[in-house]
């Protein structure tokens, strides 16, 4: 058993074990926290497989950004965890059932006797002037350029729609409108003058005082 | 020639449109003046075609004025064939038509009367009545001129069509249009036949043209076609055929629309329900003689369903009050005589008989409508009575009328009906002798209805009410002539043509003869063997059974009426009582209306509810179209309760799914 | 040597007039009317030229207009008429101007957009009459469903919804099983083009799928017994201009499909399931005869008697194999064919020009039951007269247009069959029993009610249509041979073509015998 | 050596605990989001295993274009999460039932 196996074993059992506490642990806070390891070990794995690139995207963007949104939301949201549970254990059998039966029968195809190193040997490694990053970005760059631009694209789209959907006016707080307020007009918008009837004589002397008051206001 | 005869044809024509859509603007004189200057110069022409046949040589003219269309190498054309049997029909339909234009002046003077106040319909009623009878002369003259079938039928459905009018012309009136109605559709079963025949014809010929379908029938005499287990194909042929000419000749059992055609005005009665019309089937049999003289089912057809109409219809007559349809049911009797000549291959003397009671059944029905005039449009013969004092010379005409009629020795009915009785007594067709007895009682009949008639309506006390009485008079000019024109060939001309129709066979024009009698078929044959003149003739029927069948029913007519009826004016209502049931049958027709009305009419409104109420609406549109509809709705309502709208059901169904195909492809 | 694209013209111009008619809006003036008016006059002027420029002792088709389209699937913009189209294209620009006039003043609620609809109406239906590329017939054949659901929906009757959406879905159930079909002839002859389709040859079980797919489209159209419930319900609730429209032309639409689609491409199968069609022809006749008796509604009556009258039509085109297949035969099969054909030009003017009479009454009385009439001749004479001529033309009364296809289609069918020709024949009873006893009790008759005592007969405009159209049935009727020296040659050719076996080498010793095993072994009997 | 179906199997376990977790925690959104992002990560091992193994910088690329795809997925569900909590004042899953038929 070479080092490389060993590495392997220890990061597929961290992997195994922090998916299995994400799926069970009662507080989502730790389960995100889980899943952050899971991503970790996965990414030590992927560069295992020589895949240098994606493992530290992987752990800078998955682990960076996405998993503390996660995290944000998580806290942000007063989430009565007890009722979110309810049920956890009834399920418990039929959830494990099935994934042993789906686990199973993934078993039986990837197993060693179809995708063993008889079938597969593993190739030789590459030395160290082989870049990995550079090779994904010459693929990326010529013959996927367009795929890319387009998820560029849909990364767009998802800020926006993020933006869009969390974005709330609230009615409790004032704004000020500034191109309303530059496109304020003399006329009508400054002064107003009010047409009022002519006073009359017979007007009681109450009336008559008060009613110029009114129309200064 | 060509334009005389496009004369003859559209001058009619061109008259009714100018009564039909200016009759507003030239008022009554012009619409009359119009159309008799119309119909009058085609009856010059027609006589003048008619005079340039019997004395002149005039050929005889079949040519296409028009082509109409051409199909599938059938020529569908519009043409004249105008040989000397054509001539005749021309001659007659237009001289009685310009009578009747005449008399219309007349009898319609008052027409307004006859609208409710305030109706549009009655503001130019007289001009329209002028249009309609000049298009019923292009019609009819369409009908008789043609070379072909396709116009033979184009005429045959106008004057179907005008008739329709006619019979409704007084359309505020329910019983006219319930007439109008019946009779069109009792006449388009006829057509119905008639198509079929027509039919028939362009299959197995290829041609519309007479000429050219007479001179290939030889060659099809032998076909036979797969129908009713094997007919031949003339048998079929004229049997269709004859299906139209029993429509629109009133044979039974398609004769019910006549009598209750008499809804119309009394001149449309006697041009188009007596004179010309219902004749077109008789016309159209002798026509196609050569045709028909190649199937003896189709004769033996014709001679049976004639003589059963001339028989049974007149006994009808026996029980009529109303002046016009008693003289109908003498119509249907003398048709019947007709029919019953053509089905004894005796042609000629179908046309004789037709053309003579062309002339005296005209001359009946307008006397009678000259009796109604002056009565006020009262048709009920108990209420008239001892009007010869009072109108002379409607008198006598109709006293004419109907010793033609019964075939009085010299008399024109005599000679057409004693050559009929005697031709159908030679023929050796199956049913020939069934028929000759039928004609010979009918001869009876005959004579006993016109004169039960003639006496109620002429001599006795007058029976109607004191205010009609003191207004009755003798009907103006232009009634009366009409009714003087046509007493002269009422009597006249049995004698002057039986000689030339009958033995001779006049109809032959150089190799062209319009009326073909097989050899074995010529039941005219000993008559003109033993051709003496006229004066034998008469002299033989004076010894034959009919003649003194007829005296007998004029005899009794005269006993009756003189020792009973002038005393007892009741006695007619109590003689018909003690007929009991035979009156009752002979009052409801035998039946043939109700049956109608019941089995066809009720038959087929049921059925059409059924199919539409069953059919339509209850099983494709409430069963098929909106039931799927329904039928979706109340799926997806139970479907609905799939979607619970919890995301864990639908991702449970999601990996079941999976597991699900995971599986799929492992065992595989 | 120059020459307009006539066909694009009347396609184009009707529609380009609709979108005018749509911009000139409803400003209280009859600005838009005039307008839509004046194309309509135009286009029937233009689309003349198709008749005198038509050259009919040609059976190949004419005026054509080719140029690509959706390149990448041989979709091109392919117009072209022949003897079958051409007659029916003047009838739609014929029939338009009438529906304009007719609307004149009834419609109230946005006139203009009522006029753009039957002018974009008129572009599209001779669109579907000229097309020669499968994909643009399609395309005409769907478009026309939408003025027609909008003309029905917005200025129907009171249950103009569920008559809409019975119509729409009706039709579109029928035209997309024709897509399929299409698409498959596209896959075999590698063209959307029809002429190619009529050359393809096709085995048997691909000529019977093809053939009822087909059917399905056609048959709902024409309509046939038994998915003929839409029209009356349409009928019932259509405007009066739209009901014309209706009867007079997309009616024929079935019709010509199955003129220029089933028979030429599926001649074998046509030729061993045309029992199927001659059957339903026949019941459709005497069945929906029947029904028409008892309508209680003038629409719904004049209605059935549409089908019925297109049953004429479907019998007309179907005897044609009975014929063929008969050797002692001479001939027949171009008179049935032709005697549809005229039948179906026939049924336009005297259907429209009924459905116009019920509309002069509607819009005084606003009652379709023929109970709440009688009488009508006291106040309404002239009216009366053309009713009861076009009633007589509908009968079938010699003289008129009726009667010419009635005459041919029934002398065509006793060469196929005498008891159909039989069974054929009783609607010359049929057809006189409903509409004259229509007749009788609206027109004749004492004066029912006060409503009828009011009526104001025809004004001028109602008047110009309806004589107009009188003129045309009668002349049609008087002298029909014009219209079949037109037809003559292509009908001619197409008889020619569905007597030929299309079935491949390897089926051919089956031609004509072994069409019947075929249908057997699809429908699983011995 | 290290086998291809050594991190087959170790992806088809991270996605059957995934699978897992979707059924315990039926109610919770943001654990059912976390398991899809496991899910995600499993499907992305396997990727590059077989990238690795075969020699084909494609797969890789695909993984580059699933994390992008599922970072846009895990901001636009967060995202209405957030505006689901402040108009139900819950995240249980049983509260959302508005599409039941």
């Amino acid at each position: 058993m070479g080092f490389e196996k060993f590495l392997f074993y220890v990061f597929a059992a961290i992997t195994l074990f922090a998916a299995g506490m994400v799926i069970t642990r009662r507080n989502p806070v730790h389960a995100v926290l889980y899943l952050v390891l899971a991503f970790i070990s996965s990414a030590a794995l992927w560069i295992l497989l020589e895949a240098e690139f994606l493992g530290i995207v992987l752990v800078l963007v998955y682990v960076g950004a996405v998993m503390v949104l996660f995290l944000f939301v998580v806290m942000m949201l007063d989430v009565d965890i007890a009722t979110l549970r309810a049920g956890f254990i009834r399920y418990l059998p039929i959830g494990a059932l099935i994934a042993v039966v789906l686990a199973l029968e993934i078993f039986l195809i990837v197993g060693p006797a179809n995708f063993g190193l008889q079938q597969f040997p593993s190739p030789v490694p590459a030395g160290p002037d082989v870049s990995n990053t550079e090779e994904l970005g010459l693929l990326l760059y010529t013959l996927y350029v367009y795929p890319f631009e387009i998820a560029a694209v849909i990364l767009l789209v998802a800020i926006v729609a993020a933006i869009r959907l969390t974005l709330r006016r609230r009615p409790d707080t004032k704004y000020m409108d500034p191109a309303k307020q530059v496109r304020v007009k003399k006329g009508p918008d400054r002064i107003r003058i009010v047409k009022m009837p002519s006073e009359s004589a017979a007007v009681p002397p109450v009336a008559a005082s008060a009613a110029p008051q009114e129309s200064t206001e | 020639m060509e334009n005389v005869y496009l004369t003859i044809v559209l001058a009619p024509l061109l008259g009714a449109v100018i009564a039909g859509f200016f009759g507003g603007r030239i008022g009554r004189q012009g619409a009359h003046a119009v159309t008799i200057a119309g119909v009058g110069l085609s009856t010059a022409l027609s006589l003048m075609v008619l005079a340039r046949f019997i004395w002149g040589d005039l050929p005889v003219y079949n040519e296409a004025v028009y082509t109409w269309m051409v199909s599938d190498g059938i020529r569908f054309e519009v043409g004249f064939l105008v040989d000397r049997l054509t001539a005749l029909m021309m001659a007659t339909v237009t001289f009685v038509s310009l009578m009747v234009h005449i008399y219309t002046i007349g009898y319609m003077a008052d027409d307004e009367h006859n609208w409710p106040k305030g109706a549009l319909t009655g503001k130019n009623s007289y001009q329209r009545f002028f249009s309609y009878i000049s298009l019923f002369t292009f019609s009819m003259l369409m009908l008789v001129m043609s070379n072909n079938f396709m116009q033979l039928f184009f005429g045959w459905e106008a004057v179907g069509l005008v008739s329709y009018l006619l019979i409704g012309f007084w359309s505020t009136r329910e019983t006219a249009i319930f007439a109008n109605l019946k009779a069109f559709l009792v006449n388009r079963v006829g057509d119905f036949g008639f198509i079929l025949g027509i039919a028939a014809i362009a299959m197995y010929f290829n041609s519309m043209d007479y000429a050219e379908v007479f001179a290939a029938a030889p060659a099809h005499a032998g076909t036979q076609v797969a129908l009713f287990g094997g007919v031949s194909l003339m048998t079929l042929i004229c049997i269709l055929l004859f299906i139209g000419a029993m429509g629109k000749s009133a044979q039974v059992p398609l004769h019910v629309w006549l009598p209750d055609s008499m809804e119309g005005p009394t001149p449309i009665s006697a041009l188009i329900h007596a004179a010309t019309m219902v004749t077109a089937g008789v016309f159209m049999v002798a026509r196609m003689s050569p045709l028909f003289e190649m199937s003896e089912t189709a004769l033996s057809f014709i001679l049976i369903i004639g003589a059963t109409t001339a028989l049974f219809m007149g006994l009808i007559g026996l029980v009529q009050n109303d002046i016009k349809r008693v003289v109908a049911y003498s119509t249907l009797s003398q048709l019947g005589y007709m029919v019953t000549a053509l089905g004894a291959s005796a042609y000629a003397a179908g046309m004789f008989h037709l053309m003579t009671h062309a002339f005296f059944k005209a001359l009946l029905f307008l006397a009678a409508g000259s009796v109604i005039i002056a009565l006020h449009h009262k048709q009920d013969i108990r209420e008239m009575g001892g009007l010869r004092r009072y109108m002379p010379i409607t008198w006598i005409t109709a006293l004419i009328g109907s010793l033609a009629l019964i075939g009085f020795p010299a008399f024109s009915g005599f000679f057409s009906k004693d050559a009929i009785i005697e031709a159908v007594g030679h023929s050796t067709l199956y049913g020939s002798g069934y028929a000759v007895v039928l004609l010979t009682i009918g001869v009876f009949v005959t004579a006993l209805y016109s004169f039960r008639m003639y006496f109620l309506v002429f001599h006795g006390k007058p029976r109607m009410d004191e205010h009609t009485r003191h207004h009755l008079h003798e009907t103006p000019w232009v009634v009366t002539l009409p009714l003087v024109l046509l007493a002269i060939p009422s009597v006249v001309l049995g004698w002057l043509v039986i000689e030339p129709l009958l033995v001779t066979n006049w109809f032959a024009t150089g190799d062209w003869s319009p009326i073909v009698v097989a050899p074995e078929h010529d039941t005219l044959q000993p008559l003109r063997e033993h051709w003496h003149g006229q004066w034998a003739f008469v002299l033989h029927g004076m010894t034959m059974p009919p003649f003194f069948l007829a005296m007998g029913g004029l005899a009794s007519a005269a006993v009756l009426w003189w020792f009973t009826f002038a005393k007892n004016p009741k006695i007619d209502d109590q003689l018909q009582a003690m007929g009991g049931p035979v009156t009752k049958v002979l009052q409801s027709k035998y039946g043939f209306d109700d049956f109608n009305q019941k089995v066809f009419a009720g038959g087929s409104r049921l059925l059409g509810r059924v199919l539409w109420l069953g059919g339509d609406r209850a099983i494709i549109d409430d069963g098929v179209v909106n039931g799927s509809a329904h039928r979706v709705t109340a799926l997806a309502q139970r479907a609905r309760h799939l979607q619970t709208g919890y995301l864990y059901h639908y991702a449970i169904a999601m990996i079941v799914g999976l597991i699900g195909l995971l599986t799929f492809f492992v065992v595989l | 040597m120059y020459e307009l694209p006539l066909l694009t013209l009347v396609i184009w111009l009707p529609i380009i007039g609709g979108i005018v008619v749509l911009a000139s809006g409803d400003r209280g003036s009859d600005i838009s009317k005039w307008i839509a008016l004046a194309f309509a006059i135009l286009t029937f002027a233009i689309s003349l030229g198709l008749w005198t420029g038509f050259d009919a002792g040609s059976g190949q088709m004419q005026f054509v207009e080719r140029a690509a389209w959706i390149p990448t699937f041989n979709v091109e913009y392919y117009l072209g008429v022949d003897g079958i189209s051409m007659p029916l294209i003047i009838l739609t620009t014929f029939i338009t101007i009438f529906v304009i006039i007719a609307g004149w003043d009834v419609i109230t609620y946005k006139p203009s957009h009522y006029m753009a609809a039957f002018l974009i109406m008129e572009g599209v239906m001779v669109g579907v009459f000229s097309a020669l590329d499968a994909i643009l017939f399609y395309v005409f054949w769907e478009a026309m469903l939408i003025p027609m659901f909008i003309i029905i929906g917005v200025w129907g009757g009171p249950n103009r919804v569920y008559a809409t959406i019975k119509f729409f879905l009706y039709t579109f159930f029928g035209s997309v099983f024709m897509l399929v079909a299409l698409i498959y002839m596209y896959f075999q002859a590698d063209s959307f083009s029809i002429l190619d389709f009529h050359d393809l040859e096709l085995g048997m079980t691909a000529q019977i799928l093809i053939f009822v797919a087909f059917l399905l489209a056609f048959a709902v159209k024409v309509p046939m017994f038994p998915v003929h419930t839409w029209l009356p319900d349409a009928h019932v609730e259509a405007p009066t201009g739209g009901s014309v429209i209706l009867a007079a032309i997309m009616l024929k639409i079935g019709g010509y499909g199955f003129l220029r689609f089933s028979m030429p491409i599926t001649p074998d199968a046509s030729a061993s399931l045309d029992w199927l069609i001659i059957a339903l022809s026949l019941i459709a006749v005497i069945y929906i005869g029947f029904v028409a008796l008892v309508q209680q509604d003038m629409k719904k009556l004049i209605a059935y008697s549409s089908i019925a009258h297109m049953g004429f039509v479907t019998l007309g085109f179907f005897i044609v194999f009975t014929i063929i297949r008969n050797p002692e035969l001479a001939g027949g099969a171009v008179m049935g064919i032709e005697g549809g054909m005229v039948q179906m030009i026939s049924h336009g003017f005297i259907s429209g020009a009924l459905f116009l009479c019920v509309g002069v009454l509607y819009d005084r009385v606003h009652s379709r039951e023929i109970a709440d009439y009688g009488g009508v001749i006291n106040t309404m004479p002239w009216f009366g007269a053309f009713v009861v001529f076009f009633a007589m033309a509908n009968a079938g009364l010699p003289g008129t247009s009726g009667f010419v296809g009635e005459f041919m289609v029934i002398l065509a069918t006793f060469r196929a069959d005498f008891w159909w020709a039989f069974l054929a024949a009783i609607t010359l009873i049929l057809a006189a029993a409903f509409t004259l006893w229509m007749v009788k009790r609206v027109i004749f008759g004492e004066v029912k009610n006060e409503k009828v005592a009011a009526l104001q007969d025809l004004n001028r405009r109602e008047t110009l249509n309806l004589g107009v159209l009188a003129a045309a049935v009668l002349a049609l009727g008087i002298w029909p041979a014009p219209l079949m020296e037109v037809m003559h040659a292509t009908v001619e050719n197409l008889v020619a073509h569905v007597g030929e076996c299309k079935l491949p080498a390897s089926e051919a010793a089956d031609c004509v015998l072994a069409v019947r095993a075929s249908v057997a072994g699809l429908t699983g009997q011995p | 050596m290290i086998a291809l179906s050594d991190y087959l199997i170790l992806a088809a376990g991270l996605f059957m605990l995934a699978v897992a977790g979707i059924f315990l925690n039926r109610k919770n959104v943001i654990l059912l989001l976390m398991c899809i992002e496991l899910m995600l990560l499993a499907v992305n091992m396997n990727f590059v295993a077989f990238s690795h193994f075969l020699g084909d910088m494609t797969g890789q690329v695909f993984v580059f274009f699933i994390l992008t795809v599922a970072a846009a997925e895990a901001a636009i569900g967060l995202a209405i999460l957030v505006v689901l909590f402040r108009n139900q004042q819950s995240i249980n899953v049983e509260d959302l039932d508005s599409l039941k038929g």
